[in-house]
C-alpha cells in the first residue's frame, strides 16, 4: 500500500509538471485560437538560454537573478518576434496553418538553441536540494519516499498556478485576456488592441515555459528531450479541455499518476514502456465520452 | 497567355466533366509525363534517384493519401507515421510468413492492413473534431512507435528490432537498381493519383468535401458523417500504407523501429499544408519542396565555402526549415496549389489582369 | 394565385412538442399540421423558435416531448439522415454552403442520396459511376436553368453575393426533388428586386413541382402574398395559425408581433 | 486567306436545300444551342427531320401555302426550323424583334395577316396574349419554352413539342405529304418578309425571294469562301436581314455550323467557348470590345501595360501591312510575331476571335481607331453595305484592300449607278420583290428600271471602291451653302470613346450646333481616375471638366474638318451634353440604335433654340421610360459650350 501511495504521489508530482506546460498550451489557445506546438521548443529554448548563461555570467555578484532577468527578456522579444513575425501576417488563416506554423517555430526554436548554446546536456543547479524525504511513515510501513526537489517543484508549479489565477481575474490585461478569449470581433471592437493581448500572452506563455524548463532541466539535466515533453503535454490537453486553465492543472494530475500506475501495474504484462501511449490512450477511451474534454466548453451547432 | 480556350466547346457533359477539360492542360499533363516516364530516367543520375526522385515520388502517395483525409474530409491526422509502420510491418509479415505471395500484392495487403487500422482510429473523429481529433491520432502514433519495437512478433523477433529486406522481386524482375525502382514507385503513384482524382471528383469525394465545409448541412442533405469520414480515413490510410510499404522496401530497404516517427507525420503533413489542402497536384509539389528543402539546406554550407561541423550544420538546417516553413504559411498559407491556381488564372487571362 | 394547385391531406403533423436548452423553453407544447401542396409560412418575433421549430422537423434538434408524424409514421424524433431519405430538404438561416465547391458541385451533393454507384467504378470513373455522374449533371443543370443561375455555375460559392448564394442553396435542396421544402429566412437580407426573384422561385418550385413547402419569413408582405397558411410563434408558443387574413385580424397576434414590429 | 474548297453554287428553295444538306452531309454539325450547361448539337439530317415534324404539325393546325407565320424569340434552333417549316410548307416567316414592345408588334401583326406565331417563351407569348384581341387574325400561338406557361388556358397556344410530336403522327401517316409541300415551292417564292424598323414612317414588310437569298449566299461564299467547316456565332436580332442571312440562309447554301448563345447576358462568354470562324458585329460592338479592352488593360500591371503598350505599337505599324498582304521587313515581322505571343494572340483568345476568318461591320461607319486596332492584332475585319431591300448585299471590302473610308467594291452581280445629289441606285440578284401589300411604297422605291434608291449619298474613289456620306436626304447645307452632312460629323464625334451619341443641327441655319451624349463608362473611369465624384449621370454630364474633355474632342473634330476644303465651313460651333442617354424606348433611336433626328429636335426643340440664340444655359424637363414600363420625368438645367472659347483651354485626357 505504501509502495502504491509512493507511486501515486510520484505520479501526480511528475503531473504538476505536465500541466505546467499544459498550461502554457491553454494560455495561448484561449487568447488567440493557436494550438501552439512550440512550448515544449520554448521550454527547452527558455532552460538552454537559463543554463548557459549561469555559466557565462559564473563570475557576477548573481549569475543566477542575472541570468533569469535576462532570459525572461529574452521570452518577451520571444514572444514579440513570434506575434509580429507569425501571427500578425497570419490573421484569419485557418487553425491547421498557424498550427503548422508554431510547428515550425518550434524547428526553429529547436535549432536556434541548440545552435546559440550547444546540443550538450547541461547539469542545473540552482540549489534545490535533492535529499529524498520520508514521509508518511506513521500511516504506512516504510513510510513514503518523496524527492524534495519534487515537492519544491510541486509547489512552485502550484503558486505559479495561483498567480496566473489572480492575474488572470483580478488584473484589466487579464480581464482583456478573457474578452478576446470569448470573441475576438467583439474585443477588438470595444477597443482591446489584439495584437498587444497576443504579445502577453505568449510572454506569460514563455515563463510558464521558462519556470518548466528550470524545474525539469534541475531534474533531468537541460538537453533536447526537453522539447519533447510537449507530446507529454499534449493528452492532459485533450482530458482537460483546451480552453480551462483547471483542466489543464486536473487533467496534468490524472496523466501523470495514471501513467506512473500503468508502468507499475500493467507495463509488466505488455513489455513495459507503455508510459509512451497510455497517456493518449487514456485520453482518446475518455474522449469518446466526453468529446470536448473535462472542462472543455459545449458548443451547440446552430443551424 | 498559352492559354488559347476559344473554340474548346463542349458537346457533352463526358467531355464537360474531364479531369483536364482545357487542351492546354492536356498537354501539360503529357509533357509532365513524358519527363517523368522518359526524361529523368535518361539523364537523372543514380545519387538523383537515391536522394530525390524515389523518396519524393514515395512521400508524394504519402502525402496524398493524407491530403484526402486533411484537405477533402477536413479531418486532421497527425498519424501518418503510424500509417506508413502500419502499411510497411503489415507487408513485411505478409512477406515473410507467406513467402509464396507477389511482394506487389504483399503491398496491397500492407494497404488494407493500414485502411483497417485507419477505420477503427476514425471512429473518434465521429465524436470528436478539429485539434481534438489531431491530438488523438496521435495515440495511435506513440502507440504503433511502442508496438513495433517493443512487439517482437512484428519484427519477427529480430534481435535488434531492426529490419533487413531483399530487393522486391516480382515475377523474376527484381526491382533492384534505382532506375527500376523508381519506375515502380512512379507508376503507382500515376495511378493512384488518377484514381485519388476519380474520386474526389465523383459522389463520395463531394461527401468529403461537403463535411469539411459544412458538417451538419451534409448531413441533413443525406449524407452520413460515419460514412464520409470513416471512407476518408479508410482510402486515406490505404494510401499512407502503401507509401509505407513502398519507403520500408523500396527507399530504405533496412529500417529501425523508430522509421515511422512523428517527425514522418510531421513532415508529410508539412507537404499536404505546404502543398495546398485540397489540391491533388499540391501535395506531389509539397512533397518536392519538403524533401529538396534539407538536402539543399544540407549542401548549402559546403557549396558556399564554409566549414560547419555536421552537428551545427544539423541545427542550422531546422532552424532554417523552420524559418522557412513560417515564411511560406505567411505569404501564401494555401500552399502552392494556391500560387499554381492563381497562376493558371492569370495565364488564361492574360493579357488583363482580372 | 394557386390555379389549379390542390392542396392535399395533412403530409407532416407535430403534435405537443417541446423543446429546452438547459432549463430555457425553446418550444412549448407545439402542435402543427403540415398539408401537402400548401405553402406554409411561420412567424414570430426573433427568438420565438421558429428555427428551433424547422430544427426538429428535420431532426437536428430532438425535442424532449412531443411527436413528428410523417407520412403516416410517428415518432418521437426525426433523425437528419432520415428526414433527407424520406424527402424533407431544407435550406438556413445563415446560408450554409460548401464554400470550398462551385455552384455545379453544391447542387451535385443535392443529389447524393439518389446516386448508387460503388466505389470501385468511382475509382475508375467508368461505367456506372460515369453515366451516374451525367445523369445527375443533366438533372442539376435543369436546377441551374430553373433557377436562372447559368452563368455562375463553375464559380465557387464563396465568391458570390449574398442573394445568389441563397439561391444556390435553394438549388441544392431542390436538387434533392423533396416532397416537403423547408426554408429558413430564405429572403434575409435580400434586396426589393432580390425578394421578388426569390419568391417567384418558391411559387414556381410550388407550383411546377408540387413541393409542399414550409418557410420562415420576416417580410410581412412576402409572407401574406406567399402563404396559403401562417403559424405565429411567440416565446416558442404557438399563438395563431390560419389563412394570411386570418392571423392579419388576430388580435393576439397584433398584439404579439405585428403591433411590435411596426 | 488560303486555298479553300468553295462549294458549287447551289440552287432551289432554301427548305430543298435543307433536305439537300441532310443528303449530302447528313452527319456534320448543322446548329448548336448552349443549353443546360452544355452545346446541344444537331446533324443536318437531325435538323432536317425536326423541320418536316414541324412543318407537319403547322400544316395539321391548317397552316397552309399563303399564309403568313411570326416567328418572335431570341436564336433559337427551333426558330430557325420555323423558318424553314413554314417555308416549305409555301407560307411566309415574319420574324419580328424580340424586344419590341407589344404595340409595335400589333402593328406587324396586322400588317402581316399572322395567323400563327411561334414565339421563344412566356415573355413573348404574354405580348402576343395583351395584343390578341386586337389582333382578329391570330388563331395560333406555338411557345419553345413552357416555363411559366403551365397554366395559361389560353386556346391559341400550343407547345412546340407537342406540336412537333403532331407533326411526327402526321409524317408518319403520311410519309409524302411533306416532300410534295416542297416541291410544290418555286425558288422566286416570296421566302420570308422582314419588317424595315423605318426611322420615320411606319414599318415596311420587305418581301425578299427564295431566289434573292440563294444567289447572294452564293455571291457572298464566292467572294469570302466560306465552306461546312465554319462556325458563326447567331446572336443578332432574327428579324434583321443580315441574321437571316448569315445563320440561316449562307448556313443552309455554305453548310457550316450555326451557334445559339444560352441567353443575351452569355453572348460574350459563348463568343468565347465557340469561337467563331465568320463573325459580323455592328461597330457599336466592336466599339464596346475596344473600351473593354482599354479599361481592363488600365488595372494591369506595370510590366504588362508596358509589354501591352509597346506591342500594340508594333502591331499599328504593321499589322494592317501583313493583314493587306503589303510587304513588311525582318525586323518588322520578327516583333510583331513576338507580339502575336505575348499580346495579339491572347488578345483574341480573350475577346473570343482567334479562329476568325473573316469578321464584318457595317450599319453604320466604324471609327478609323477602332478598325485598325482589330485589324492590327490579326483579326481580318471588313466592311460591307447593303439594305433588307438588298439582302445585305451590295458593297463588301475584298480580303487585302480594307480602306477605312470606303464600304469595298460592288459584289458580284450587282450594278450600282450614282444619281443626282449623289444617291446610289442598285440593281442586285437580291433586290426585294416588293414591299407587302404596299404598292405604292414598291414604285417610290425602285426605278423604272429596275434600280432600287438605297437613299445614302456616295461617290466612287480613283480605284472603284464606293464611299458613303450620309443620307440623301440628310445631306444639307448651311446658310451660306456649305454643305451639311450632319451624319458625318455625329460619326467622327462617336469615334471618340467618351462619346456614345451625338446629334449635330445646321440645315438652315447660320453655324452648326450638337448635341452629345457622354459614354457612361468611359466617363466614368476617366473622372475616377481624376479624382472627379460625381454623384450618377446627370450630374456626371453637367461637369465642366467633362464639359471640357467633350470639348476637346470637338476641337479635334473641327480641325479635322478644317483639313477638307468643303467641309470646313461646317465646323461646330456650340454644343451641349444632354442629362440623360438616347433611348430606342423613348423614340429617340431607332432599333438599330440610329439617332432619329427630326424627332430628337422636336422633342428638344427648346434646347436647339438655346444653342441658337446664345444663351449659356438652358432648363429642360424630359419625360422618360423606365425599363419596368413606367414613366417618369427627369430635369436638369444644361450648360452649353461655346467652341471658341473652349479650344483656349484644352488639358489633358483626349489622345
Amino acid at each position: 500500500m505504501g509502495f502504491f501511495v509512493e507511486v501515486l504521489i510520484g505520479g501526480l508530482m511528475a503531473g504538476v509538471l505536465y500541466s505546467l506546460v499544459a498550461l502554457g498550451f491553454v494560455l495561448i489557445f484561449k487568447a488567440s485560437g493557436v494550438f501552439n506546438f512550440a512550448q515544449g521548443a520554448m521550454v527547452l529554448f527558455a532552460a538552454l538560454t537559463f543554463v548557459r548563461l549561469i555559466d557565462i555570467l559564473k563570475d557576477t555578484f548573481a549569475p543566477i537573478m542575472l541570468s533569469l532577468l535576462i532570459t525572461i527578456a529574452l521570452m518577451v522579444v520571444l514572444a514579440m518576434a513570434v506575434e509580429r513575425l507569425v501571427l500578425r501576417p497570419m490573421v484569419n488563416q485557418p487553425g491547421i496553418s498557424l498550427f503548422m506554423a508554431t510547428l515550425g517555430i518550434a524547428y526553429f526554436l529547436d535549432g536556434f538553441g541548440q545552435t546559440l548554446w550547444g546540443s550538450d546536456i547541461y547539469t542545473l543547479d540552482i540549489g534545490i536540494p535533492k535529499e529524498p524525504l520520508m514521509l508518511l511513515e506513521t500511516v504506512f510501513e516504510g513510510g513514503v519516499l518523496v524527492a524534495s526537489e519534487d515537492l519544491i517543484a510541486t509547489v512552485v508549479a502550484g503558486l505559479l498556478v495561483v498567480v496566473l489565477a489572480i492575474f488572470f481575474q483580478r488584473t484589466r490585461v487579464g480581464r482583456a485576456l478573457r474578452a478576446v478569449a470569448d470573441d475576438h470581433q467583439a474585443a477588438q471592437s470595444i477597443g482591446i488592441p489584439l495584437n498587444y493581448i497576443w504579445v502577453v500572452v505568449w510572454t506569460v506563455a514563455g515563463l510558464v515555459a521558462l519556470v518548466a524548463g528550470i524545474i525539469w532541466g534541475s531534474k533531468l539535466g537541460v538537453q533536447f528531450s526537453l522539447s519533447l515533453i510537449a507530446l507529454k503535454a499534449l493528452p492532459v490537453l485533450i482530458l482537460g479541455g483546451f480552453e480551462s486553465v483547471l483542466g489543464a492543472i486536473i487533467g496534468g494530475l490524472i496523466i501523470g499518476a495514471g501513467e506512473k500506475l500503468s508502468e507499475i501495474y500493467l507495463g509488466p504484462y505488455v513489455g513495459g514502456g507503455i508510459e509512451y501511449w497510455f497517456a493518449y490512450m487514456l485520453a482518446l477511451f475518455f474522449l469518446l465520452f466526453r468529446p470536448q474534454g473535462l472542462f472543455g466548453e459545449v458548443h451547440i451547432d446552430r443551424v | 497567355m498559352f492559354y488559347r480556350e476559344t473554340g474548346q466547346f463542349k458537346t457533352s457533359y463526358q467531355a464537360d466533366q474531364a479531369i483536364f477539360p482545357i487542351r492546354q492542360d492536356r498537354i501539360f499533363i503529357l509533357i509532365w509525363l513524358l519527363i517523368g516516364f522518359a526524361v529523368i530516367p535518361l539523364v537523372a543520375s543514380e545519387y538523383a534517384f537515391r536522394a530525390i526522385l524515389i523518396p519524393v515520388t514515395i512521400m508524394g502517395l504519402a502525402a496524398l493519401g493524407l491530403n484526402i483525409l486533411v484537405g477533402y474530409c477536413g479531418q486532421v491526422s497527425l498519424g501518418t507515421g503510424a500509417f506508413m509502420a502500419v502499411g510497411a510491418y503489415a507487408a513485411y509479415n505478409f512477406m515473410i510468413r507467406v513467402p509464396e505471395l507477389n511482394p506487389l500484392f504483399c503491398f496491397v495487403l500492407g494497404g488494407l492492413t493500414a485502411t483497417g487500422v485507419g477505420i477503427l482510429f476514425g471512429i473518434p473523429s465521429l465524436r470528436i473534431k478539429g485539434f481534438y481529433l489531431a491530438v488523438a491520432t496521435l495515440a495511435l502514433q506513440f502507440f504503433t512507435d511502442w508496438a513495433f519495437s517493443r512487439i517482437g512478433w512484428f519484427t519477427n523477433y529480430t534481435p535488434s528490432g531492426s529490419i533487413a529486406v531483399q530487393p522486391v522481386e516480382v515475377f523474376g524482375f527484381a526491382f533492384n537498381t534505382p532506375l527500376r525502382k523508381y519506375f515502380l514507385c512512379l507508376t503507382i503513384l500515376s495511378i493512384f493519383a488518377l484514381v485519388a482524382k476519380n474520386i474526389v471528383r465523383g459522389r463520395i469525394g463531394r461527401a468529403w468535401m461537403a463535411t469539411r465545409d459544412m458538417d451538419v448541412a451534409a448531413e441533413i442533405i443525406g449524407i452520413r458523417p460515419m460514412y464520409a469520414k470513416l471512407s476518408a480515413f479508410a482510402v486515406s490510410s490505404f494510401f499512407i500504407g502503401i507509401a509505407g510499404a513502398l519507403w520500408a522496401y523500396i527507399y530504405l530497404g533496412s529500417w529501425e523501429p523508430l522509421a515511422f516517427d512523428i517527425n514522418v507525420s510531421f513532415s508529410v503533413l508539412f507537404m499536404v499544408i505546404i502543398g495546398g489542402l485540397g489540391s491533388i497536384v499540391g501535395g506531389l509539389m509539397g512533397a518536392a519542396f519538403i524533401t529538396l528543402l534539407p538536402l539543399m539546406l544540407n549542401q548549402l554550407p559546403s557549396a558556399m565555402g564554409f566549414e560547419i561541423s555536421t552537428a551545427l550544420i544539423k541545427h542550422l538546417e531546422i532552424m532554417i526549415f523552420g524559418a522557412l516553413i513560417i515564411f511560406f504559411l505567411a505569404v501564401e498559407p494555401l500552399g502552392f496549389a494556391r500560387l499554381w491556381q492563381i497562376a493558371k488564372e492569370k495565364l488564361r487571362l492574360w493579357p488583363f489582369p482580372h | 394565385m394557386a390555379g389549379d394547385r390542390r392542396i392535399g391531406e395533412t403530409i407532416l403533423r407535430l403534435d405537443d412538442i417541446c423543446l429546452s436548452f438547459g432549463g430555457v423553453n425553446a418550444l412549448s407544447n407545439i402542435s402543427i399540421d403540415v398539408k401537402e401542396h400548401e405553402i406554409l409560412a411561420i412567424i414570430g418575433p426573433n427568438g420565438a423558435g421558429k428555427s428551433s421549430l424547422l430544427n426538429v422537423i428535420n431532426g437536428v434538434y430532438h425535442p424532449s416531448s412531443g411527436s413528428v408524424t410523417y407520412k403516416g409514421q410517428t415518432r418521437n424524433q426525426m433523425r437528419p439522415h432520415d428526414a433527407a431519405t424520406q424527402g424533407i430538404a431544407r435550406t438556413f438561416q445563415n446560408i450554409a454552403l460548401f464554400k470550398g465547391m462551385s455552384v455545379l458541385n453544391n447542387i451535385m451533393t443535392g443529389r447524393t442520396l439518389k446516386m448508387k454507384a460503388g466505389f470501385f467504378w468511382q475509382c475508375l470513373h467508368l461505367g456506372k459511376a460515369r453515366n451516374e455522374e451525367i445523369e445527375h449533371r443533366k438533372k442539376v443543370e435543369e436546377i441551374i436553368d430553373f433557377l436562372q443561375i447559368q452563368s455562375i455555375r463553375k464559380t465557387p460559392v464563396g465568391r458570390l453575393p449574398y442573394g445568389l448564394q441563397k439561391r444556390v442553396e435553394l438549388g441544392r435542396a431542390l436538387a434533392a426533388e423533396p416532397e416537403i421544402l423547408l426554408l429558413d429566412e430564405p429572403m434575409a437580407g435580400m434586396n426589393i428586386e432580390e425578394k421578388e426573384d426569390m419568391s417567384r422561385f418558391i411559387l414556381d418550385v410550388n407550383d411546377e413541382f408540387g413541393t409542399t413547402i414550409v418557410l420562415i419569413e420576416h417580410d410581412m408582405g412576402v409572407v401574406m402574398d406567399l402563404s396559403d397558411r401562417v403559424v405565429v410563434l411567440d416565446y416558442g408558443k404557438k399563438i395563431g395559425d390560419g389563412t394570411p387574413d386570418e392571423v392579419r385580424n388576430n388580435q393576439e397576434v397584433i398584439d404579439a408581433y405585428l403591433g411590435v414590429a411596426h | 486567306m488560303g486555298a479553300i474548297d468553295i462549294p458549287a453554287a447551289r440552287e432551289g428553295t432554301l427548305p430543298s436545300i435543307l433536305v439537300d444538306n441532310a443528303r449530302q452531309r447528313g452527319e456534320k454539325t448543322a446548329i448548336r444551342e448552349k443549353a443546360l450547361g452544355i452545346w446541344q448539337s444537331w446533324t443536318w439530317s437531325e435538323a432536317a427531320k425536326e423541320v418536316e415534324w414541324l412543318a407537319c404539325g403547322l400544316a395539321e393546325k391548317g397552316l397552309t401555302r399563303g399564309k403568313n407565320l411570326a416567328i418572335i424569340g431570341q436564336n433559337r434552333p427551333r426558330l430557325y426550323w420555323a423558318f424553314a417549316a413554314s417555308q416549305s410548307l409555301g407560307a411566309v416567316p415574319v420574324p419580328l424583334y424580340q424586344d419590341s414592345i407589344a404595340n409595335e408588334m400589333e402593328y406587324v401583326l396586322n400588317d402581316a395577316d399572322i395567323e400563327f406565331a411561334i414565339v421563344e417563351d412566356q415573355e413573348q407569348v404574354d405580348k402576343l396574349l395583351e395584343i390578341l384581341p386586337r389582333c382578329s387574325k391570330l388563331k395560333h400561338i406555338v411557345y419553345c419554352d413552357p416555363r411559366g406557361l403551365r397554366h395559361y388556358e389560353n386556346k391559341e397556344l400550343i407547345n412546340y413539342t407537342d406540336l412537333s410530336d403532331l407533326g411526327q403522327q402526321r409524317a408518319k401517316n403520311s410519309p409524302d405529304f411533306f416532300k410534295s409541300e416542297l416541291d410544290q415551292c418555286r425558288p422566286d417564292d416570296v421566302s420570308v418578309i422582314l419588317y424595315t424598323s423605318g426611322t420615320t414612317s411606319k414599318p415596311k414588310g420587305v418581301c425578299l425571294t427564295h431566289r434573292a437569298f440563294v444567289d447572294v449566299a452564293n455571291g457572298d461564299i464566292g467572294f469570302d469562301g466560306f465552306n461546312d467547316r465554319g462556325e458563326i456565332l447567331s446572336y443578332l436580332p432574327m428579324a434583321w436581314v443580315g441574321d437571316h442571312l448569315f445563320s440561316y440562309a449562307q448556313s443552309l447554301v455554305a453548310g457550316f455550323t450555326v451557334n445559339c448563345p444560352e441567353s443575351s447576358d452569355t453572348v460574350m462568354i459563348d463568343l468565347r467557348e465557340i469561337g467563331p470562324t465568320y463573325y459580323f458585329a455592328p461597330p457599336s460592338v466592336f466599339e464596346n470590345l475596344l473600351t473593354q479592352v482599354t479599361i481592363r488593360m488600365e488595372d494591369a500591371g506595370k510590366i504588362k501595360q508596358w509589354l501591352y503598350k509597346t506591342f500594340m505599337g508594333v502591331a499599328n505599324k504593321h499589322g494592317p501591312k501583313i493583314m493587306d498582304g503589303e510587304s513588311v521587313g525582318l525586323i518588322g515581322r520578327l516583333a510583331y510575331l513576338l507580339g502575336n505571343a505575348f499580346v495579339y494572340g491572347p488578345l483574341r483568345n480573350n475577346l473570343g476571335m482567334n479562329r476568325i476568318k473573316v469578321a464584318y461591320t457595317g450599319g453604320a461607319a466604324i471609327g478609323p481607331d477602332l478598325y485598325r486596332f482589330y485589324r492590327s492584332i490579326g483579326i481580318n475585319l471588313k466592311q460591307l453595305y447593303g439594305q433588307t431591300e438588298t439582302v445585305a448585299y451590295v458593297c463588301k471590302q475584298p480580303n487585302g484592300q480594307a480602306k477605312i473610308d470606303s464600304v469595298g467594291v460592288p459584289m458580284p452581280g450587282v450594278e450600282i449607278k450614282i444619281a443626282d445629289k449623289g444617291e446610289i441606285l442598285v440593281k442586285s440578284p437580291g433586290l426585294l420583290k416588293e414591299y407587302y401589300k404596299n404598292a405604292e411604297a414598291t414604285q417610290e422605291a425602285l426605278t423604272s428600271d429596275g434600280y432600287f434608291r438605297t437613299g445614302d449619298a456616295g461617290f466612287f474613289d480613283d480605284d472603284g471602291h464606293l464611299k458613303i456620306i450620309d443620307r440623301a436626304k440628310d445631306v444639307g447645307a448651311l446658310n451660306d451653302n456649305t454643305i451639311f452632312a450632319p451624319q458625318f460629323l455625329e460619326n467622327k464625334l462617336k469615334f471618340f470613346p467618351f462619346i456614345k451619341e451625338a446629334v449635330c443641327f445646321g440645315d438652315g441655319k447660320d453655324s452648326v450646333c450638337a448635341f452629345v451624349n457622354i459614354e457612361m463608362d468611359a466617363v466614368g473611369n476617366w473622372a475616377e481616375r481624376n479624382g472627379l465624384g460625381y454623384s450618377g449621370y446627370v450630374d456626371l454630364a453637367g461637369k465642366e471638366e467633362v464639359y471640357d474633355l467633350i470639348g476637346e474632342c470637338v476641337a479635334k473634330v473641327n480641325a479635322d474638318l478644317a483639313k477638307e476644303e468643303s467641309l470646313a465651313g461646317s465646323a461646330i460651333k456650340r454644343f451641349l451634353i444632354l442629362h440623360k442617354e438616347l433611348d430606342a424606348d423613348d423614340d429617340e433611336l431607332t432599333r438599330t440604335r440610329k439617332v432619329r433626328r427630326g424627332f430628337i429636335s422636336e422633342k428638344y426643340g427648346v434646347l436647339v433654340d438655346a444653342l441658337y440664340d446664345g444663351s449659356d444655359s438652358c432648363y429642360i424637363e424630359t419625360q422618360v421610360k423606365f425599363e419596368d414600363g413606367r414613366s417618369g420625368a427627369i430635369s436638369a438645367t444644361l450648360k452649353i459650350r461655346n467652341m471658341d472659347n473652349a479650344t483656349a483651354n484644352q488639358s489633358q485626357g483626349v489622345q
